[in-house]
């Protein structure tokens, strides 16, 4: 038998493995990765972030990166801390320390992300999602909780042309499959 | 003048000139016996009860706009009695089995149209859920049926009972005498008996405030055409009685949300019933001119626009799209909106309030139109006896009080 | 699908709120049946402007307070949950705006 | 050549492109760029449909889409049949095919018209005042009568086959009208930089300027300079031009509903393409520029074939290239009949006579008209018409004059009574209109919306007018979407500024017959009238008892006439009557359309466990749970779900089961103040739960009902891990966050979502310990060291648990809580594991049987919404030494308190196999006859394999005082004896739980 710690299921596995490249957008699934949920007081986030060596911002919806980690300020007292998995344990362990009422919570499988890239990445978007996605109203770095459908994501515009979605495992196939109606007429 | 074919025919032969007001269209009295504020079905029926049944003949039916114009003038028309509770199920099948009669009553074809109201479940809650309402409406003499999904499909071809639908159909309750009515003539039937039997029905008359007298008394009307002194003051005023009641210093366990209804364009008869999926929100029938009649879901807040948005309108016809899928093509002709009063139990209120004098018969939110006979029938009793009908007496407003909620929505989730 | 300004995210569209009916009505700590029954029940479900809850449920996840016209469904202004009622004078003068 | 009609040369069809199509099975040909309108007019068909009521032929009457008449079914094959489409607006495409309407067998012969005999019968509300008596005809013979009569076309009965998009678009202006305001307006706007949309409902962007033949626009024929402009306006990066689109409706906060048609009008669609794409366009400014809408004249046989709108005839000529007819007779009341005369002149037409409704008729168009030697005849009125399916003659009658009559000849008769303002979208914005009484016309007045009007829509008939107020209005919402100013632009133009001119209602001193008003739904003058005589004052009654305006047309062409004879008859003013409400969509909207992409596995998320695909692969039969798919039964081959559940129960009281309860909610709450939450939002005590230690929790909603239920795992002093029913996740975590956000702010507690971090595997049954002790690391099984109730953390298979130790089933057994990804893997471990000890799966059908067998409840089966923690017998979860928690001042009301209240008892049915139905109602009395007094209910109710025996759980008025009695189940053919019992009918004293 495989080694239940190593034989993981991703959500996107099989729908993941298929998508067609496209030149209007392309879509593609990411890997596992760890994430945190991080709720506190912004002066006890602030102490946080001191201590996990991750700037958290400071506006509403912005996302601050910092080498392979992300922290997304999706509410008055709520961050979403993005890095790669292996960075989790410590990631977490830290944040528990810090002196302070904070509520960190692991979520790491909660959520599996994917990407939506190129020209027409906004239109195809645009299919499901009724937020103005123009630069001027969603600029780069911008993060938002929001709906595609009839699914909730996290929506972050991590470059002009491109989008990280994060979505709760089971919404994915739903999420993926919108976004690839939406493409279709790209192909043209 | 008596309607039928004949004096059609006289009136065709002597080119339609005859033709008598269908309602009289009064000054206002300066005093009435009971005004009945709001003109809808609910309203002119009481009116009509209470001359025919009460001999109280005296009364004035007011409303701010024209006759029928609320929520009787833009509902989808649904009439049925298979609620889940006795106390519901009293109310309503009395009601339902006047519908039965109620064109030879008011000599006036309201085209009640029983051809069978089909709820579908769709999971095996929903099957729990419509199984229950089927044997509690037996004991109450209400008929009820379940179907198979064939049985289902034969009753009405169009649906689609394959197993690999999102929605697949486990199976459905019928009820064979449920069906529709015209709703305009409703109104129309009841005001022009009421006005027969000297009902003054004063139309563009809005009541702007209640006045009392010392002892707190509810005694007379302030409305857009002058003061009128009453009796006694029955409140029909459906999504406006919030804004009524608080004329009399009352708050009401009360929320007026819009609600929509739509109608494709008109097609050849294509479907034989009434259909309606709670799960999936979404009902409909097809009107004598042959449109498709949709009903909507209520938005999601407080409003007085009669509009909703256009998300809501989609939901809707998403999910008819989804359980007819050859319906897609059809178009949707015309949109609108009613404002339904919805209490927190999903039951109406018809009875006394806490203002001597003062009546109210509200709540029906969005499926009141169905108990439209029954609703004017105890209403007029109990206005006219000062105590609740037998049938009235569980929906009083006491009910919030004591916690002996009628709960229909929290066991049959939507109800129309 | 109105077009809400959250306090926190700016406006957003209106499917990633929650309505969550009447504001400022007190959980009363003591209360006889007829005032439990007020608290409960009985709304002042208003024919103009009205203070209502929303929920950005879709978005920053707060709950927050709304002045919104109801028959012109327009919403005068938004503010931060636990933020005093507007003054009677502020929302006659915010009704007219709104009509 | 494509059709006799067909002009030598002009228009903008594409002579070099003929296609062939098909009308009732009659093959022709049009060119490219024809509508099937213009093209059934260049082959000389006139009669397309045949009426609603009377079934009277009908003809082209507009050239837009306000189209009343010629309705045509298209059926494009393979599903995609389409009733009740304007051949006014539908494209040539090669092969189209279309069929006309509500006719039987033909449309030169309908058996339906001999309604027209009995029309007089057929008089407004005849339905009402009929069909009475006897009654019981009205079942079997009158309604299916009316009903048969109904619809127009047939509804499609094949699914479509077709895709449909929305697409969601912010634009600082919207224009909605392509015509000369539309395109100034944007041409203006986007001068500024600012994101602008243009829509327009026709093929291409021009509006009337693709009918201009005369008036050049800086210095170019206006039909080219439209072209010009679009083409322009279409090329800029920030602007959106979208033709064959219609603005349909309007919504708070300018949110306007525009429906594309992408791919109706192609030959051979690319399939990736949708049919059709519902904009959604959020505006800072909306420039509505709607042009006017030509209005019908209504006199006795307007509604022949070949009786039309006078503009639609200079359409079908300077557009289409079409000659309506040869010989034509024009009745105006204004200056678009003598255009049009012009151009059928130009066309090849004779022009028999003009007839116009005012006494001088002068002004540049006129006076042209008299140039060509065209018979002009002022103050004078159509009085009527001839001819079977195509008018053939006019009379016209001198207005105040004798009762002479002149009769003329025509193939042709073109009405024109002045043109209406569509102000559909500004009334739909909720402006406000006011009746302009030199125009005679509604025009938009106060507004509601951020938005302008110009142009025609705003009652600017010249077309210099129209690009002013069009430039001016694009600059001033440009301005208001804060993106600055254009240069100033002015439009030198030339050509004839019409003279204003028009005509509401009923032309007067005509003849007998039948003047409608309403073609589609055959309103005529006459029923108007006497709706009014009948009481019907309001114009909202009005138009319900004559059903005037309520056609697929929705009255465009009609509403204006209909009220002014209503105003007419009532004797009072137009403004005073007033209009009925303009509703969404201005013309009809696909529900497809509406729908987009929301259909099949798009309709709705589906739910996937991170186990579900093993159960999939391993023959589960699933059941939907709200969005989940939840594995109901595992059958084996041979095996009913009777028998399947049967074994899997077994196995769970014999051996062990496995059961994926990952769909359960979950919340972890996490703060120092998280257990005085709990104790708010629980019915329970949490204060003194030691970490380590689960607890049932039962939370009540403020009226204190159940709500919810789930077991609850104290982690760390400050952290709570929170399970919720599968189906109340969602709700129970906004119920809490609403408590928490608006009621008890002094807590410092957050909530997290956590439902789908987990897989969850429970594994129950004597032999659960033995099972996955060899898999688990760092926690210690042994019942001193975990015992019922009770948590850990650690790792299984080398994952990262949370272990509860917890029983649904009444037996030994464990939640194991790992992350989601790994659930399978662990899943597949521990059945290994478990193989030797004889471990099946088992799904929500036995875990149902397993915990009723215990009396244990499930929210939403035992209760209801209306069950209180009394009557549900869990008066035992209620923290009796707490002040407060939701749900607690409500359950000491009078009616909560009173007896008779239903509580929840088992039922043993006398005869053991029977399994009574769940929903059945109980009665006390076994001879109960109809009505009956029902005094409980069944919830739930299986065959239990560890009993022998049926059993069933019920709530019963008072049934705890009544166990040991016997009540009855009526069935429809019987009553069943059931005896009352405690609602725990396996292991009462709970020795299993510890295996
Ligand atoms: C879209 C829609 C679909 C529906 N579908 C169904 C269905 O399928 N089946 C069903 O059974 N029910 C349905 N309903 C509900 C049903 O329409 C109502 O419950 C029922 O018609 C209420 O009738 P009424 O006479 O009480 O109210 P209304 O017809 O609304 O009458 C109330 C009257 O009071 C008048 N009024 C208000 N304020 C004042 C004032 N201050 N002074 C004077 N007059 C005043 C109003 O103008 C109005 O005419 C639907 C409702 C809507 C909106
Ligand atoms: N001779 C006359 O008496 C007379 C009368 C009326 C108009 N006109 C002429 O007509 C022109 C009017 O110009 P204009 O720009 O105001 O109107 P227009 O008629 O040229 O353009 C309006 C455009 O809006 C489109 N439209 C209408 N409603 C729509 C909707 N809901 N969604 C999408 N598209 C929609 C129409 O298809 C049309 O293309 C002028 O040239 C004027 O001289 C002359
Ligand atoms: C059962 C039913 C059928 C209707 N059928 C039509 C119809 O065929 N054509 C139409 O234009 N409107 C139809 N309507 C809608 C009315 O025109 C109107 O929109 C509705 O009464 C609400 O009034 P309002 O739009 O004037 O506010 C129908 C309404 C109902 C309730
Ligand atoms: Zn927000």
């Amino acid at each position: 038998m495989a080694d239940p710690a190593a034989a993981r299921v991703h959500p996107l596995a099989v729908l993941g493995a298929g998508s067609m490249p496209g030149a209007g957008a392309t879509l593609r699934a990411l890997p596992p990765a760890c994430r945190i949920s991080l709720r506190a007081d912004p002066q006890v986030a602030a102490a946080i972030a001191a201590a996990i060596g991750l700037p958290l911002p400071e506006a509403m919806c912005r996302a601050n990166v910092l080498g392979a980690r992300a922290a997304l300020r999706l509410g008055p007292d709520e961050w979403l801390l993005i890095g790669p998995e292996a960075a989790g344990e410590s990631l977490a362990r830290v944040a528990m320390a810090v002196p302070g009422p904070a509520s960190v919570v692991d979520v790491s499988h909660r959520s599996t992300a994917l990407e939506i890239a190129g020209p027409r990445a906004v239109a195809v978007l645009g299919a499901f999602c009724a937020l103005d996605l123009d630069a001027a109203a969603f600029p780069v770095g911008m993060c938002t909780r929001t709906l595609l459908g009839k699914a909730e994501i996290v929506l972050w515009r991590s470059a002009a042309e491109c989008f990280r979605i994060e979505v709760w495992r089971s919404f994915a196939p739903y999420v993926w499959n919108c976004l690839e109606e939406g493409r279709l007429e790209f192909f043209i | 003048m008596k309607f039928s074919l004949l004096s059609l025919a006289r009136n065709a032969v002597s080119g339609q000139t005859a033709g008598p007001a269908q309602w009289r269209s009064p000054q206002p009295r300066a005093v009435y016996d009971v005004v009945i504020v709001g003109a809808g079905g609910h309203g002119l029926a009481t009116a009509y009860y209470l001359a025919k049944e009460h001999g109280i003949r005296n009364v004035a039916v007011l409303d701010r706009g024209w006759l029928g114009g609320g929520n009787t003038g833009r509902n989808t028309t649904i009439i049925r009695s298979n609620y889940l509770w006795d106390e519901s199920a009293r109310l309503y099948d009395h009601a339902h089995r006047m519908w039965e009669t109620l064109a030879q009553e008011l000599n006036y074809n309201v085209m009640f149209s029983p051809r069978g109201v089909m709820m579908l479940a769709h999971n095996v809650h929903d099957e729990q859920v419509v199984r229950r309402h089927i044997h509690a409406n037996r004991g109450n003499g209400v008929e009820n049926e379940w179907l198979s999904p064939e049985q289902a499909k034969a009753f009405c071809p169009p649906l689609n009972i394959s197993s690999d639908m999102r929605y697949p159909i486990l199976g459905a309750a019928l009820q064979r005498r449920g069906g529709t009515a015209r709703h305009d003539a409703v109104a129309w039937g009841y005001a022009r008996a009421a006005s027969a039997m000297g009902v003054d029905i004063l139309q563009n008359c809005e009541v702007q405030a209640i006045d009392r007298d010392a002892t707190g008394r509810a005694i007379a009307v302030e409305t857009s055409r002058g003061r009128i002194a009453a009796g006694k003051i029955g409140v029909v005023a459906a999504g406006h009685t919030s804004v009524v009641m608080a004329m009399a210093g009352l708050r009401m366990p009360l929320e007026s949300y819009p609600l929509q209804a739509l109608v494709s364009e008109p097609v050849k008869p294509c479907f034989p019933c009434v259909v309606m999926s709670n799960t999936i929100h979404a009902y409909l029938s097809q009107s004598y001119k042959g449109e498709l009649v949709i009903g909507a879901g209520t938005d999601a807040y407080v409003s007085y626009s009669q509009a909703g948005g256009l998300h809501i309108s989609a939901h809707t016809l998403d999910a008819i799209c989804e359980l007819f899928p050859m319906f897609r093509r059809m178009r949707m002709l015309r949109n609108w909106g009613g404002i339904v009063d919805v209490t927190p139990d999903r039951s109406p209120v018809i009875g006394l309030t806490p203002v001597p004098g003062l009546f109210v018969n509200c709540g029906w939110g969005t499926g009141g139109f169905k108990a439209t006979p029954g609703s004017g029938h105890v209403f007029a009793h109990t206005i006219a006896t000062g105590t609740p009908h037998p049938i009235a007496a569980p929906f009083s407003l006491e009910r919030f009080r004591t916690g002996r909620l009628i709960d229909e929505a929290a066991a049959a989730a939507v109800a129309h | 699908m109105l077009l809400i300004p959250c306090p926190h995210c700016g406006a957003r569209p209106e499917n990633e709120f929650r309505n969550a009916g009447e504001a400022h009505i007190a959980r009363p700590a003591e209360a006889d049946d007829a005032a439990w029954a007020d608290y409960l029940y009985m709304r002042t479900n208003p024919k103009g402007v009205f203070i209502e809850r929303w929920r950005h449920i879709h978005g920053c996840g707060r709950f927050f307070n709304c002045v919104r016209h109801t028959v012109t469904d327009r919403i005068i202004a938004t503010y931060k949950a636990g933020d005093p009622r507007p003054s009677l004078d502020v929302l006659r003068a915010w009704s007219e705006h709104a009509r | 050549m494509s059709g006799a009609f067909r002009t030598a040369s002009g228009g903008r069809i594409d002579r070099t492109q003929p296609i062939l199509f098909g009308f009732d099975g009659r093959a022709m040909t049009g060119f490219r760029g024809d509508t099937l309108a213009s093209a059934l007019l260049a082959n000389g068909v006139h009669l397309v449909g045949r009426s609603f009521k009377y079934h009277r032929p009908r003809g082209i009457v507009a050239a837009g889409s306000e189209e009343p008449n010629a309705l045509v079914t298209v059926d494009r094959g393979g599903g995609r049949l389409t009733p009740n489409l304007r051949a006014t607006q539908l494209e040539l495409r090669r092969d189209l095919k279309a069929t006309s309407q509500n006719r039987f067998p033909s449309l030169d012969f309908d058996i339906g018209a001999v309604n027209n005999l009995f029309s007089p019968l057929f008089s407004a509300g005849f339905y009402y005042k009929t069909f009475m008596w006897p009654a019981s005809f009205w079942k079997h013979v009158y309604e299916p009568l009316i009903r048969s009569a109904a619809g127009l076309g047939r509804a499609p009965t094949e699914p479509d086959p077709d895709r449909y998009l929305h697409r969601y678009a912010h634009c600082d202006v919207l224009v909605i009208g392509a015509g000369p305001a539309g395109l100034a307006a944007a041409l203006a706007a986007a001068e500024t930089g600012a994101r602008v949309i243009l829509c327009d409902e026709q093929s291409e962007p021009g509006g009337s300027l693709l009918a201009e033949t005369e008036a050049r626009i800086e210095g170019r024929p206006a039909a080219e300079w439209a072209a010009g402009v679009a083409r322009a306006l279409a090329g800029q990066d920030r602007v959106t031009v979208l033709p064959r689109t219609t603005a349909f409706g309007w919504f708070p906060d300018n949110l306007i509903g525009l429906a594309e048609r992408v791919t109706d009008h192609q030959d051979r669609p690319d399939p990736r393409l949708p049919r059709e794409r519902l904009w959604q366009v959020r505006a800072r400014e909306v420039v509505i520029a709607a042009g006017a809408i030509e209005r019908p004249l209504v006199f006795p046989g307007n509604d022949r074939p070949g009786v039309m709108l006078a503009d639609a005839g200079r359409i079908y000529a300077n557009r289409y290239g079409v000659r309506v007819g040869d010989r034509a007779v024009i009745a105006t009341a204004g200056d678009s009949g003598y255009r049009a005369a012009l151009a059928l002149l130009g066309a090849g037409a004779t022009i028999a006579a003009i007839a116009d409704l005012r006494e001088d008729p002068a002004g540049a168009a006129v006076e042209a008209a008299r140039q060509a030697g065209i018979a002009i005849r002022p103050g004078t009125a159509i009085a009527g018409s001839r001819g079977g399916h195509r008018v053939t003659e006019a009379s016209l009658r001198r207005i105040g004059g004798s009762d002479r009559v002149e009769r003329l000849d025509c193939d042709v008769l073109l009405m024109s009574g002045g043109f209406t303002p569509a102000v559909h979208m500004f009334s739909q914005s909720r402006g406000r209109l006011r009746f302009d009484a030199a125009l005679q016309a509604f025009l938009p007045g106060k507004s509601a919306a951020r938005e302008r009007s110009a142009g025609a829509c705003n009652g600017r008939f010249d077309l210099e007018g129209c690009l002013d107020e069009g430039f001016t209005a694009g600059a001033a919402a440009a301005k208001a979407a804060g993106c600055g100013s254009p240069r100033t632009r002015r439009f030198a133009r030339a050509g004839a500024v019409p003279a204003p001119g028009g005509f509401l209602g009923a032309v007067p001193g005509t003849g007998k017959g039948k003047a409608f008003v309403d073609f589609q739904n055959d309103v005529t003058a006459k029923d108007l009238q006497l709706a009014t005589r009948e009481g019907f004052r309001s114009i909202e009654h009005v138009k319900r008892y004559t059903t005037t305006g309520m056609a697929t047309d929705q009255g465009k062409t009609s509403n204006m006439n209909a009220l002014a004879i209503v105003a007419g008859a009532l004797d009072r003013p137009i403004p005073e009557v007033g209009l009925t409400t303009f509703r969404m969509p201005y013309t009809p909207v696909t529900f497809g359309t509406i729908a987009g992409a929301s259909r099949g596995m798009l309709f709705d998320p589906l739910r996937h466990t991170p186990i579900h695909d093993w159960a999939s692969e391993h023959g589960a039969v699933f059941e939907d749970v709200g969005n989940w798919k939840r594995a109901r039964y595992f059958p084996r081959s041979g095996e009913d779900m009777h028998q399947a559940v049967a074994r899997e129960c077994t196995a769970v009281r014999m051996a062990a089961g496995m059961f994926d309860a990952s769909t359960l909610g979950k919340i972890e709450v996490v703060g120092p103040d998280a257990a005085t939450f709990l104790e708010r939002m629980y019915t329970n005590a949490w204060a003194r739960l030691a970490p380590g230690r689960l607890r049932y929790g039962l939370m009540l909603n403020e009226a204190g009902f159940i709500m919810d239920d789930g077991v609850i795992a104290r982690l760390a002093p400050d952290r709570f891990h929170v399970t919720t029913t599968t189906g109340g996740a969602p709700g129970v975590l906004n119920h809490m966050e609403d408590y928490l956000q608006t009621e008890f702010t002094d807590l410092k507690v957050w909530l997290t979502s956590i439902t789908e971090q987990y897989a969850v595997i429970a594994v129950q049954g004597p032999r659960a310990r033995e099972i996955i002790a060899p898999l688990v690391e760092g926690i210690d099984l042994s019942p001193a060291a975990m015992p019922h109730m009770s948590v850990q953390t650690g790792q299984i298979c080398g994952v990262a648990t949370r272990l509860f130790r917890v029983s649904f089933t009444g037996e030994l057994g464990f939640e194991i809580n790992v992350p989601a990804d790994h659930g399978r893997a662990v899943w597949e471990a521990v059945l290994q594991a478990g193989a030797a000890y004889g471990i099946v799966p088992y799904g929500t059908e036995a875990m149902h049987v397993l915990r009723a067998e215990k009396g244990y409840i499930i929210v939403g089966q035992e209760t209801d919404g209306t069950v209180t923690p009394a009557d549900a017998g869990l008066d035992w979860a209620i923290g009796k030494a707490k002040k407060d928690f939701v749900g607690k001042r409500s359950l000491s009301r009078p009616d909560i308190v009173a007896p008779g209240r239903k509580q929840l008892v088992g039922l043993l049915t006398h005869s053991p196999q029977e399994v009574l139905e769940e929903g059945a109602q109980l009665v006390a009395d076994p001879h109960a006859e109809i009505p009956m007094r029902m005094i409980g209910h069944v919830t739930s109710s299986y065959h239990s394999a560890a009993l022998g025996r049926s059993i069933a759980l019920a709530l019963v008025a008072d049934g705890r005082s009544l166990l040991g009695q016997t009540l009855y189940v009526p069935m429809p053919d019987r009553m069943i004896a059931v005896t009352l019992v405690a609602p725990v009918f396996y292991d009462q004293e709970g020795r299993r739980l510890d295996g």
